[in-house]
């Protein structure tokens, strides 16, 4: 990771040497998010954001907090089912766009007799399979490989609330994302939670009061993208509130 | 087109657990307002509401014509609420909602209808000019309370408004300008303003201001339109669930405290901004002395 | 005064910005990539949707202009292909004009260009893409210029200037810009010679774009591509505060 | 043409079967009416307070009607007079005054259809059809005339209830002759070119169609409204007020506007108008006959044109087919004198008409 | 021009003969038109309405549904249409109209809640009304016919949902001549609804309970219970008059 940020605008030519040079030269450049290549050598950026690099998988891409979320292959998302077709249940991600397919068969063990059954409006955790340009995305909730849900699946009861997309990020890159707030609450209150990627947060604390002190507390460290210190007076001040 | 976005089982579920159990998702009390802030723009006559994340601006527009045939001393006022794509891509231009026509409707009734504005002093001279009046809405973030929030909007932007000084001679007006003549404040007569309150629960529990989440919850609604001497301007309750004589009564007597502090917030903000631009008034008019 | 911007001041939206200079005022809002009505729908980009709204009164055919030049324009620098079959809908709004144009129709019959609002609308809607992360190729920045009669150029003229009648403004010019010094877009009002609308163009292209040679001297009127970075540079550091509080 | 609403959801077989019995002589009609007889109806007339004129009439397939008339009156633009007035005309005697000329627009009709705009084509169409026969039929515009300065507007408000089951043609047309059977427009007190002053009292009103007698009970009438009626054929047999069935298996179907004579003549009624609509059969599906269908034994045809080429060639007893050409001219000769004659259809139905008004 | 109170103040009797807590005739048939599911026709004084109700019927497709309804219920849609020839002047009002649009979305949300919806998922049900003659209640006739051509039509409710209108008056009595004491009317005509605050008010079942409310004149808020108490008699009364059209007309 850099320590100082660069912060580029669309168009903005990224300099060779702010690439991430990798140790082995067989390991091809991968550009991620907001980062383009017009060959034969230029990289351009095409959103605003601060330039990150991992020298390790030898990649670079964009860091960006705002704007719609669009789908990505094994993304975790929370969806909203809106109705049931014939073979699959079409869902939403963000409001306004068009819905994403999650197959009646792509749950833990599920059978044409004992898949779940959701009703309209219902929540449900789940993995992008596969997002192109040109097909609606497909959604799941087992792992491909173990045929198990692995956390994913229907969200029964509980809150979500709308968090920005850099903090779904954060929330889901572990130590990197720089996000204690919830280890914190831990200590002292029992909750379930679960990050979308289209910055959903669900949060289940069992009763309506822990539900909604993690949910708030998560997003104030959102919006004023608050450090570690920032993060443990929150905790603090919400464990002494309850 | 765009689907409406509709709101999830888990959160229509909590919200309404949390009513029963006296929380509201940001933790105000069910009688209170959101924080309301109000800011005045350069220009007489613009006022920009923001009701916690809902956002209206309104804008007040005055130009000089011919007045109807049938009301020769009065002058024209219209309020025009035409939504954008920019609250909700689900508005479209030109195609207006159901949402929207109530809103217009009921800002009608409250504001036009009970005659907040003093039409007979937009006259210049009977039957041939006086001044007609635009309020125009522009809902820039919708997270419900939109009647509430543009009613506020409307009512301060048409007290802030100065419209041009006249001069009448006869059958000639003169209409001076704003740096001929200091521009005149309109003719208000009373300051209604609108409160909406929510019904759960079979009508058990009544929530002031709902946010839009709340709203989409809800079990029915009543506008309840007011100033602060306590007239009763419009009360709109389009069906829903049935509401008790007594709890209807007991809104209105919510409602004029609200109507009451609003209205006084109002007059400070007012206030505020008129000091400030009368420092900016000495100022400009120095400036203006030495660009002569 | 200076131009004054702000990134995201609304929730509703995907991405929004307000924008003032010279008296005028925009707030401008993104919505997409969403859903686009079968009639829109472009098979291999994403429909862009321009919506102008006048600051009092419905739009006009006024607006609708502006709608299509603001609109031709943002289709060259928004990254089309990348969200085929989907929309994208800027809206913009003015929210308060200079005085000189705003003022009470005094029936002399004259009417104000159409011209002045188009930089500041330009200018917000790439900040509210900016706010919305639409994948772009460039950003933007547009001037407007006005030739006198007697051939004076002046950059970004105050609608104070344009109106005063010692100022004899013969023709109005706006002019749009790339990051790479394109001309994005051209619109000129008026009487001049193409000698002078080179020159404004070369004028107008030194207020939007970087200077080759590098840095300019200190207390030189900010550019506008300047202006654009310093803007968002003050967003992506708020927002990733969290990094270096710790 | 007119455009025809209300497909009928008949099976070729249903309709080959309706066609035949329809073209027998004489026709077996399926509710067993004669060809001349029409359906019944339930009708009243002067049921509004506050219009001048109106009526309600619901036929039995459930199809209803209301007319309103209201009269407003109207400044006249300005026409130069033809000649000088004399400046003595007595006032008191009606036969003496300058009769007024009145104008087309005075008459304004509208008519509303639920689920259509006002400016379709059903709606205009029809509404193009019943003003042109109310505008013929006599001197209505010119009972309008105030004097110089004043006329009346009248408007002629037609509200079609219920969805257009049938073509609602010969409802509206119906209940508009009864809604203007009963206008009365109040009396002037006024003289010649003054701003026009009307008598309060309703008693003292006249009614736009005029009668013999000026009390109470009223003798016969001196003009009346139009009726548009609607006349089908099929074969040689013409069918009068066809339902929606049988108009799904008509050959030709024509909308003829008649009113009742002011002279003595051979004929008792006034023709107006034709108009021949198109008739909903030629948009039915063809059946197929056995010889063409692969599954009765037959030999299916290569191409939908080469089908109608050896369909048109069978023309079999028993199987639909939709018919094609207009109305041959003897049969419109025929259905005319049906029309019009002494004794005929419309007299009839005229008669009845005005029973109606008799009875409220 | 005010109301001439002065007939009132004497024999206590409204300009058209009534006492303040009077209705004028009502007068209703149901079954009135044989091709439609269910329709009522209703007069209150001399306003006339004509009510059709078709449904529940398979619904259209989503698409920009009216009332737009819920997943799993029935989609409840309103049309009134005033006929030109309906007022004192004869006034053609567009579809557009946004009066009539209010007026609509108050039947349609109100009998939304009280119609069992959920028994029709996918289906459609929709009110036509037509206003024949206006002298003033004009949305509580049509509240009251849409109830009867509902009933006629056997769709299910929980009540019936009864409206009437009532008005505040300066009062009569001589005692006090202050602002706050005032005499409520009941069931206005389109004179008294120009020169007196009003409301229109709907309860269910003729209860106490009140489903719509709809104020659109400025009054004191003191008068407002008074108006709500005569308005909640009145609506006990039309409702045993609806019963009664209902009840008399399976005889």
């Amino acid at each position: 990771m850099t320590s100082a940020q660069t912060i580029v605008l669309p168009g903005d030519t990224i300099a060779p040497n702010a690439l991430p040079t990798s140790a082995n030269p067989n390991k091809p450049l991968t550009l991620g998010p907001g980062l383009r290549h017009i060959p034969p050598q230029t990289i351009t950026t095409t959103i605003a954001g601060a330039l990150s690099t991992d020298s390790k998988k030898n990649a670079a891409w964009i860091e960006y907090n705002s704007g719609r979320y669009t789908p990505s292959t094994s993304d975790l998302v929370i969806a909203t089912v809106t109705n049931s077709v014939s073979e699959a249940y079409s869902c939403t991600l963000t409001p306004y766009t068009p819905t994403v397919t999650l197959p009646h068969l792509a749950f833990e063990s599920a059978t044409r007799k004992t898949r779940p059954q959701l009703a309209n409006h219902a929540l449900v955790y789940a993995r992008v399979v596969s997002a192109s340009r040109d097909t609606a995305p497909e959604i799941t909730c087992i792992d491909p490989s173990t045929g198990k849900s692995e956390g994913l699946g229907p969200l029964k009861g509980g809150m979500v609330f709308p968090i920005s997309m850099g903090m779904a990020r954060r929330l889901l890159s572990g130590r990197k994302g720089g996000v204690n707030v919830l280890e914190g609450l831990s200590e002292r209150l029992a909750f379930e939670v679960a990050v979308g990627r289209n910055g959903m947060l669900w949060v289940d604390g069992g009763n309506v009061r822990t539900t909604l002190a993690v949910g708030r507390a998560v997003q104030e460290v959102d919006t004023e993208a608050l450090g570690d210190k920032g993060q443990s007076k929150v905790v603090d001040r919400v464990l002494r509130g309850l | 087109m765009p689907r409406a976005a509709e709101i999830s089982v888990n959160e229509r579920e909590f919200i309404l657990q949390g009513l029963k159990e006296n929380i509201r998702l940001d933790g105000r009390p069910f009688d209170a307002f959101r924080s309301l802030e109000l800011n005045f723009g350069d220009e007489h006559g613009v006022a920009d509401v923001q009701l916690g994340k809902t956002r209206v601006i309104a804008r007040v527009s005055a130009e000089v014509t011919a007045p109807f045939v049938d009301r020769k001393f009065d002058g024209i006022f219209n309020i025009s609420t035409e939504f954008s794509p920019m609250a909700s891509p689900a508005f479209e231009i030109g195609r207006p909602t159901e949402a929207e026509n109530i809103l217009s409707r009921i800002l009608e009734k409250a504001i036009r209808r009970s005659g907040a504005l003093d039409t007979e002093s937009l006259c210049i001279i009977a039957g041939l000019k006086c001044f007609s009046l635009r309020a125009d809405l522009h809902v820039l973030d919708h997270d419900g309370g939109l009647i509430d929030a543009s009613c506020i909007a409307v009512i301060a932007a048409l007290q802030h408004f100065r419209r041009p000084d006249v001069a009448v001679e006869g059958e000639n007006a003169t209409i001076f300008s704003i740096r001929e003549r200091e521009p005149i404040p309109l003719s208000i007569l009373h300051h209604p303003i609108c409160v909406t309150f929510s019904y759960y629960n079979a009508g058990g529990i009544m929530l002031v201001d709902a946010n839009l989440a709340e709203e989409q919850v809800r079990e029915g609604e009543v506008v309840i339109t007011m100033n602060r001497h306590g007239e009763v301007c419009q009360i709109a309750k389009y069906g829903g669930v049935s509401v008790d004589a007594l709890a209807l009564l007991n809104c209105t007597s919510v409602a004029l405290e609200k109507v009451k502090d609003i209205t006084k917030f109002i007059q400070r903000r007012l206030e505020e901004d008129a000091k400030k631009r009368d420092v900016g008034g000495l100022i400009a008019e120095l400036s203006a002395e030495n660009a002569r | 005064m200076a131009p004054q911007a702000l990134l995201s001041p609304l929730h509703q939206a995907d991405g929004s910005a307000t924008y003032s200079a010279n008296g005028y005022s925009v707030i401008g809002a993104v919505n997409g990539p969403v859903e686009v009505s079968r009639r829109d729908e472009l098979p291999e980009e994403a429909a862009i949707e321009v919506n102008v709204r006048p600051a009092a009164g419905v739009g006009g055919p006024r607006e609708r202009h502006l709608e299509s030049l603001i609109q031709s324009t943002l289709r060259h620098i928004i990254l089309t292909r990348a969200h085929p079959r989907t929309l994208i809908q800027v809206t913009l709004q003015v929210t308060s004009l200079p005085e000189e144009e705003s003022s009470v129709g005094d029936g002399s019959g004259f009417s104000f260009s159409s011209l002045p609002v188009l930089p500041p609308l330009l200018t917000t809607a790439t900040l509210a893409l900016l706010s919305a992360s639409i994948p772009l190729s460039t950003t933007l920045s547009a001037t407007l210029v006005a030739i006198t009669a007697a051939g004076k150029i002046k950059c970004a003229p105050t609608a104070a200037e344009l109106v005063r009648a010692s100022a004899k403004v013969s023709s109005l010019h706006v002019f749009a810009f790339s990051v790479g010094r394109a001309l994005l877009l051209a619109e000129s009002e008026g009487d001049f010679e193409f000698g002078a609308w080179e020159s404004a163009c070369e004028v107008a292209e030194d207020a939007c774009c970087k200077s080759v040679e590098g840095m300019e001297v200190d207390g030189e009127v900010e550019n506008g591509q300047e202006f654009l970075r310093g803007v968002v540079e003050g967003k992506v550091g708020r927002e990733m505060r969290w990094r270096t509080a710790a | 043409m007119a455009p025809v609403q209300a497909q009928v959801l008949l099976s070729p077989a249903e309709l080959s079967y309706l066609h035949s019995s329809l073209s027998l002589n004489p026709p077996i009609r399926p509710d067993g009416r004669s060809p001349t007889q029409f359906r019944p109806l339930v009708a009243e007339s002067d049921i509004l307070p506050g219009a001048n004129g109106s009526a309600r009439v619901c036929f039995a397939d459930g199809t209803e009607a209301i007319v309103g008339v209201k009269a407003e009156v109207e400044k006249s633009q300005w026409r130069p007079t033809p000649q000088k007035e004399s400046a003595d005309v007595e006032m008191d005697d009606e036969q003496e005054e300058e009769p007024g000329v009145g104008e087309n627009s005075w008459v304004e009709m509208s008519i509303e259809i639920p689920g259509f705009r006002d400016d379709d084509p059903l709606p205009v169409f029809l509404s193009a059809m019943l003003t042109e026969a109310l505008l013929a039929s006599g001197d209505l515009k010119d009972r309008l005339y105030i004097n110089r300065r004043f006329h009346w507007k009248l408007y002629v408000d037609i509200l079609l209830i219920s969805p257009p089951l049938a073509y609602p043609l010969p409802l509206l047309s119906l209940t508009t002759h009864l809604a203007l059977l009963s206008a009365r427009l109040p009396a002037l007190k006024s003289e010649r070119d003054e701003d026009p002053l009307f008598d309060d009292d309703w008693e003292a009103s006249t009614p736009i169609y005029p009668r013999s007698g000026r009390q109470k009970p009223y003798s016969a009438y001196l003009d009346k409204p139009p009726v548009t009626l609607l006349v089908m054929a099929v074969g040689q047999n013409i069918i009068f007020d066809p339902s929606k069935e049988e108009l799904a298996v008509a050959e030709a179907v024509m909308a003829i506007s008649c009113a009742a004579s002011q002279s003595q003549t051979a004929e008792a009624v006034r023709l107006l108008s034709i108009r021949t609509i198109d008739p909903p059969s030629r948009l039915t599906p063809p059946g197929i006959p056995n010889l063409l269908n692969s599954a009765t034994g037959g030999v299916a045809p290569v191409s939908s044109t080469d089908a109608m080429a050896q369909r048109e060639a069978m023309s079999l007893l028993g199987v639909w087919t939709p018919p094609r050409g207009g109305i041959k001219r003897n049969l419109v000769g025929r259905v005319l004198k049906m029309v019009v004659e002494k004794g005929g259809v419309a007299e009839e139905v005229l008669e009845a008409l005005e029973k109606i008004e008799v009875e409220s | 021009m005010p109301l001439d109170t002065s007939t009132y103040a004497l024999a206590l009797l409204r300009l058209d003969g009534r006492r303040w807590n009077e209705l004028r005739r009502i007068h209703a048939q149901i079954s009135t038109q044989a091709a439609a599911d269910g329709s009522s026709y209703l007069e209150m004084g001399n306003t006339q309405v004509i009510c059709t109700v078709t449904g529940p019927a398979e619904g259209r497709n989503t698409g920009a549904g009216r009332s737009g309804g819920k997943e799993g219920e029935a989609n409840l849609e309103v049309e009134i249409g005033f006929a030109g020839f309906s007022g004192v002047d004869r006034k053609r009002r567009g579809k557009g109209d946004k009066r009539t649009a209010e007026m609509a979305h108050t039947l349609s949300t109100a009998f939304s809640s009280l119609i069992l919806m959920h028994l029709y998922p996918h289906s459609t049900i929709s009110i036509h009304i037509n206003i024949l003659s206006q002298d003033g209640s004009i949305l509580a006739a049509c509240i009251n016919a849409a109830t009867l051509a509902l009933v006629d039509a056997g769709v299910p409710m929980t009540d019936y949902l009864v409206a009437c209108t009532a008005a505040s008056s300066p009062t009569t009595s001589t005692s006090a001549g202050s602002d706050d004491v005032s005499d409520p009317l009941l069931d206005l005509n389109a004179m008294e609804e120009q020169e007196l605050p009003f409301l229109t008010l709907a309860t269910v079942g003729g209860g106490e309970k009140i489903t719509v409310l709809v104020m659109e004149t400025r009054v004191r808020v003191e008068r407002i219970e008074g108006m709500l108490a005569v308005g909640i008699e009145g609506c006990k009364r039309v409702k045993d008059i609806l019963d009664g059209v209902v009840r008399g007309f399976g005889v």
